[in-house]
């Protein structure tokens, strides 16, 4: 049992196919929904056996109820911070996003992508002004925010380098400089059921090895 | 408990307002609808009610994002909105429009249980008296529909104070603007030790429903036509 | 008012049809229970929809499945009183009687609430809500609301059968007084020969979904004199009533009646059994009755076991109705002259 | 039966109150329009439930606000026809019929669906579906459905209103057999009296929301003798008919009537208006009327302008009615002896 | 341009499956509520109202936590469904209990529209024809409320085929197990060029509800009671 994060529908898919190919006898369940969501079925006693979650705070969460084993903790993939828009834009940097009507962003309060984004704002001395004039936009996800730049519903978006792929007529602007905000880390632990279970380990195993890494890296994600 | 932030207050009466609004402009419609369902007796009653339906039936993120075609800017209704002047999407008509588009199935599915209760001789005798199709429709089906109106109203009411799919893709999700209680609680459940935050602003919506259901029952009570005593 | 009418109309197992032409104000549909005198009802007045055939009104055409036509029932100006009252439960009893009124156009409008609510009985009840009426009252304030919109042609289905006899009686000369002053042509759907006698001048006979034949209550009274329980009722016009010791004495054309009726010494309309005209060959002495006529027969009419014998008191015509042995016994044959016994107390004010 | 009442109940601006005890099998509630008679009838089937008081029917509490019973309707074994047929919409005819009857004990059931059907003149319509029928024949299965579950007491509210002559006719002698034979005690609510004096023998006359008194239906026809139409209805028991020339010849008690009645000749029940009967001092000669009996006088009944005069003919009681000039006139007194004349077409046949 | 795969298939038979069983689950105790509502007499009608209220007045992804909490390993019903050996979270029960839930407040409204329409004499009549109180519910009241029923019925099936936030939170996200229509097309919008699935499941789900729209209509004739035929 599989419980990951949104973002990584379609690689970790794209791995559970593979694998269950190298191993037919093997039969894994994936569920995928928001970090959160995962966390508090976790909590719950849902059946799980990995998490994937999209960012550190969540995974934290889990491992204060002692629903995981500490030790299986770690870095799955990175993910970095980029501004898309309509492609013929002049928008090459940040300080160019004054010029712009409206921004849009994941909702600061529940995704991670828009505390980065925030952050990044912040950082650059751009927030108080973009706030002010109402130019803000916050989306109930990535995904949202990046169909609103997708759509000309507004002249850009901050998103992550792997959702920016799904983008139509949008493209990748200018990718915001790391400096200016923590790394976007996607955590990967066993729950305590899956620490006792060897096709757990051993998927796990899989996960972090060359061939899985390749695939994320095919999807837009960064390797540990 | 109730302790509530300024941002949770602007939502509270964002929500009261979009679900409040949002009801009052589906009640014509509805009833309109209902009535060409109920009585009208053209052609294509089943495709017109298949597609009052559509909203029930389909994710709400599906609806959300299909409006968001429609009243976007490059959407067929969007260009006409955009030259009339008028901003539907990131703004609180955006929510009103999504609530409404969401609650109108629900709304048009009682009005016609209520109208076809009606009982046909009586609104034969107002067309015998004089009474036109129209004049019968406001003076005798609309009064008797009461039970079945407050009902649909009740239903788009409840069901506007929770819709979140469709209303954050097609309003956002800006504090302040379009953030109504059930975005404001989504904010709070992604946030680690968010439980208190959203367990009031749930407390405020069941609030604010039992209100709209105490009123409910003080309509109805009135409208009531006969004396109910059994035993 | 002028009703053409040549419609079919099915209805699961029961077959409705009639093709008639008929004029008058004052027409009746007589016929027995589930002949289909309600069905004809609604077809007039749109709440059915003939299958085919069309029905005119005044030459104005209603419906006519050829033609396509099929006038709303808002436009054919036809008012039903129901068998059941079907009046609005969210309307007080005052609204329910203004619901016509007030889309009626003002110059079409004839009657005020006031007067109507008064002859009906039901100014007490102006404000009550309708749940809260007995039977008889929601009949009368269905009345009264259809009566309000002076329609072109007014249907009553059974009207009065909720009714207790006081009320009837009190209706019924208001009913033909009212619906005669402002000419209001009507409908009248009953069950009750009396009825049809005193509020119509012409019937239209059902039977079994099919229309029968036009005739009038008089012809019809005629018929049953000897199935009726009371005979044939005569309708006698009696004026100048003046006090003859107890009793009140009433101009009859060249006639004197004796009537022992005190309570409204009035000109009007009264009925006297044929059964309660005593016939006599020859003078009659220490007789209970009041009064004695002389009059000769002008008709007779063998009917069953009974003759009901037509007598033309000076120029006054009056039915008897005598066994057929009586009859033979004392020799009545058109031109015998005969004295008529009759009780004062026989005779019952109608109007 | 027996029910003993005392209760009030406000509706609205109605005041309603009864207190009394009556027993008996046929009783009858009379009273005007709007005056509480079905209200009655609503709190004795528990749909209205009193203010305050209790009802008792045989030794049996239905109901009682100070021992706080209140008997759900479907245990208070009370079956009601109400003034509107109020037929289950969901359910045919047949089914309407049975729906009683299947809820009734098997050793409690006292008719089958075929006899009632047949009597009722519904056989026809029992497949139908209740929308699909006439005023007078929703009536008649309503009345059906509660026959079938032979209650305790059976409440009918107007229940012949709807129907035609010929079936009043022919219901009401079906009525007073059926519910005699298999004992089914009933409250009849009615306008009339005719009803009244057929089917019950108790009345309970209401007015105003009050009950007024008890009083029996024989009563009130001798009361409303003057104001009446036909005055006061003797019913007359005749038995042995036999046929002499063109009538039928009935012993009543000592003496024989001629009657003209041909249809049927059957011992049974007959109705003869009491202004029907000709007093005469001396024997008339050359009469019409077929019946010439004597008869001495018992008593005198002045009222309004008539007097009813009851005599004892050879042991059977007659009442004639002739206004108060004609008995001061024939010196009418109590025991005097006078000759009584009945047209042989007077009689009419009731059951 | 209906292209569906095994797993879409999987999900329009799960939907199906779920959606089915939530109404017919949901129908009993729908009925049963309406009537206490309609015509129950005893104090706290209105809590209960307000109660059966939540599921609607609340986000559906807030319900689903709440079912979580209620129904989960540490939760009040979780440990008594563990000791019986039932699964529900993960299961497709899981899923017909979060429809079930949803679409409860939906059922009641409509029947209790209906049952208030109810001409009390008819209940009466059959009363005093013998009839107890259950035996009168079961053979007048729940046959008379067959519209309102259906409607009813057809509200929480269709509330089922869309329902997303309170499933995907109590049954997850299991393809194949608990991924009905609408978390398969949230995936497929996850999903770059996702959109041509995300459209097929969508036409899927219309059909589907039109399907139970001709069953509605054909039930709703055969108990039409009355002719109504109006010019
Ligand atoms: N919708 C219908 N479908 C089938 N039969 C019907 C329908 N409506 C009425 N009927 C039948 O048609 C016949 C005539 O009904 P109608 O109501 O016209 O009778 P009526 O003459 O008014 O009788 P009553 O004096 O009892 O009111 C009845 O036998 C009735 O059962
Ligand atoms: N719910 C109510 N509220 C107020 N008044 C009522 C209510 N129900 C009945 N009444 C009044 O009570 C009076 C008695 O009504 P009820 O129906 O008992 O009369 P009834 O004797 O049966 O008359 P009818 O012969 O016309 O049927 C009427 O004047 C009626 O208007
Ligand atoms: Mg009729
Ligand atoms: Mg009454």
């Amino acid at each position: 049992h599989i419980s990951a994060a949104t973002s990584l529908t379609d690689a970790v898919s794209e791995l559970v196919i593979n694998y269950e190919q190298m191993h037919p006898d093997i039969d894994l369940q994936m569920n995928f929904a928001p970090s959160g969501t995962l966390a508090k079925q976790i909590i719950a006693g849902a059946p799980t056996d990995i998490y994937i979650s999209a960012n550190p705070k969540w995974m934290e969460y889990v491992q204060q109820q002692k629903m995981i084993e500490p030790n299986s903790q770690q870095i799955l993939v990175y993910n970095n911070l980029v501004f898309v828009g309509i492609p013929n834009s002049k928008i090459t940097s940040l300080q160019d996003l004054l010029t712009l009507r409206r921004i849009a962003l994941a909702s600061p309060q529940s995704a991670p992508a828009g505390k980065y984004a925030e952050q990044v704002l912040l950082a650059a001395g751009l927030y108080q002004q973009l706030s002010a004039d109402k130019k803000l936009i916050p989306a109930k996800d990535v995904r949202q925010a990046l169909l609103y730049a997708d759509r000309g519903e507004v002249d850009g978006a901050f998103v992550y380098r792997s959702d920016a792929l799904l983008a139509k007529q949008a493209r990748i602007l200018f990718t915001v400089p790391q400096e200016l905000y923590p790394q976007v880390a996607y955590p990967v632990a066993l729950t305590l059921s899956g620490s006792n279970s060897a096709g757990a380990q051993e998927f796990l195993v899989y996960l972090l090895g060359a061939d899985a890494q390749s695939v994320f890296k095919r999807y837009g994600f960064i390797a540990p | 408990m109730l302790t509530l932030t300024s941002v949770d207050l602007q939502a509270i009466w964002l929500s009261a307002k979009v679900a409040t609004t949002a009801t009052l402009v589906t009640l014509p419609f509805g009833f309109a609808l209902a009535w060409l369902l109920a009585f009208g007796r053209m052609r294509g009653k089943l495709l017109i009610d298949g597609l009052i339906s559509l909203p029930l039936v389909l994710p709400p993120v599906v609806i959300g994002y299909l409006l968001l075609l429609l009243l976007g800017r490059q959407g067929p209704l969007g260009g006409l909105l955009k030259t009339l002047g008028i901003q539907v999407i990131f703004t609180w008509k955006g929510a009103v429009i999504a609530c409404a588009v969401i609650g109108l199935p629900l709304m048009v599915r009682s009005i016609r249980l209520g109208m076809e209760q009606i009982d046909p001789y009586l609104i034969h005798a107002s067309r015998t008296l004089g009474a036109g199709f129209f004049d019968t429709l406001g003076s005798l089906v609309l009064p008797l529909s009461i039970p079945s109106l407050v009902t649909g109203g009740i239903l788009c009411f409840a069901r506007s104070l929770g819709e979140f799919g469709a209303t954050i893709i097609l309003a956002g999700n800006i504090p302040g603007v379009t953030q109504t209680i059930p975005l404001s609680i989504y904010d709070y459940t992604n946030t680690p030790g968010g439980e208190a935050g959203a367990l009031s602003l749930c407390l405020v919506s069941i609030l604010l429903s039992y209100l709209v259901l105490i009123i409910n029952e003080i309509i109805m009570r009135r409208s009531r036509r006969s004396v109910r005593q059994l035993s | 008012m002028k009703l053409e009418v040549e419609l079919a109309k099915r209805l699961g197992g029961f077959d409705f049809s009639a093709g008639f032409s008929v004029a008058g104000e004052r027409i009746g549909i007589f016929g027995p229970s589930g002949s289909g005198k309600s069905t004809f009802g609604n077809l007039l007045t749109g709440l059915l929809r003939p299958d085919m055939g069309s029905i005119r009104l005044n030459n104005c055409c209603l419906f006519d499945s050829q033609a396509g036509i099929n006038l709303t029932p808002d436009r054919r100006r036809v008012a039903v009183v129901f068998q059941h009252a079907h009046l609005f439960p969210h309307l007080n009893v005052r609204r329910n009687l203004l619901f016509g009124l007030q889309r009626t156009p003002v110059d079409r409008r004839k009657f005020n609430l006031g007067e109507v609510a008064e002859a009906l009985d039901i100014s007490p009840l102006l404000e009550r809500n309708v749940a809260e009426l007995s039977g008889g009252e929601k009949q009368r304030v269905a009345l009264g609301r259809a009566l309000l919109t002076c329609p072109d042609l007014l249907i009553l289905d059974e009207p009065l059968s909720a009714l207790d006899k006081r009320l009837k009686e009190q209706i019924i000369p208001f009913l033909r007084k009212t619906l005669r002053r402002f000419a209001i042509p009507y409908l009248y759907i009953s069950h009750s020969l009396s009825e049809m006698r005193l509020l119509t001048d012409r019937v239209l006979l059902f039977e079994g979904g099919l229309f029968h034949m036009v005739t009038d209550a008089e012809t019809l009274a005629r018929q049953r004199m000897s199935s009726n329980r009371y005979g044939y009722l005569n309708h006698l016009s009696l004026s100048e009533p003046r006090e003859v010791g107890d009793l009140l004495g009433y101009r009859w054309g060249e006639n004197e009646l004796l009537l022992s009726d005190h309570n409204n010494p009035q000109t009007g309309l009264f009925e006297l059994s044929s059964k309660d005209v005593l016939l006599f060959k020859n003078h009659p002495h220490a007789l209970s009755a009041r009064n004695l006529l002389t009059g000769t027969i002008s008709d007779l009419i063998p009917q069953g076991g009974t003759v009901g014998v037509v007598l033309s008191c000076q120029g006054q015509k009056l039915i008897a109705q005598v066994i057929r042995e009586a009859a033979l016994e004392l020799g009545l044959e058109i031109g015998t002259k005969v004295y008529a016994a009759i009780k004062a107390s026989a005779f019952r004010r109608l109007a």
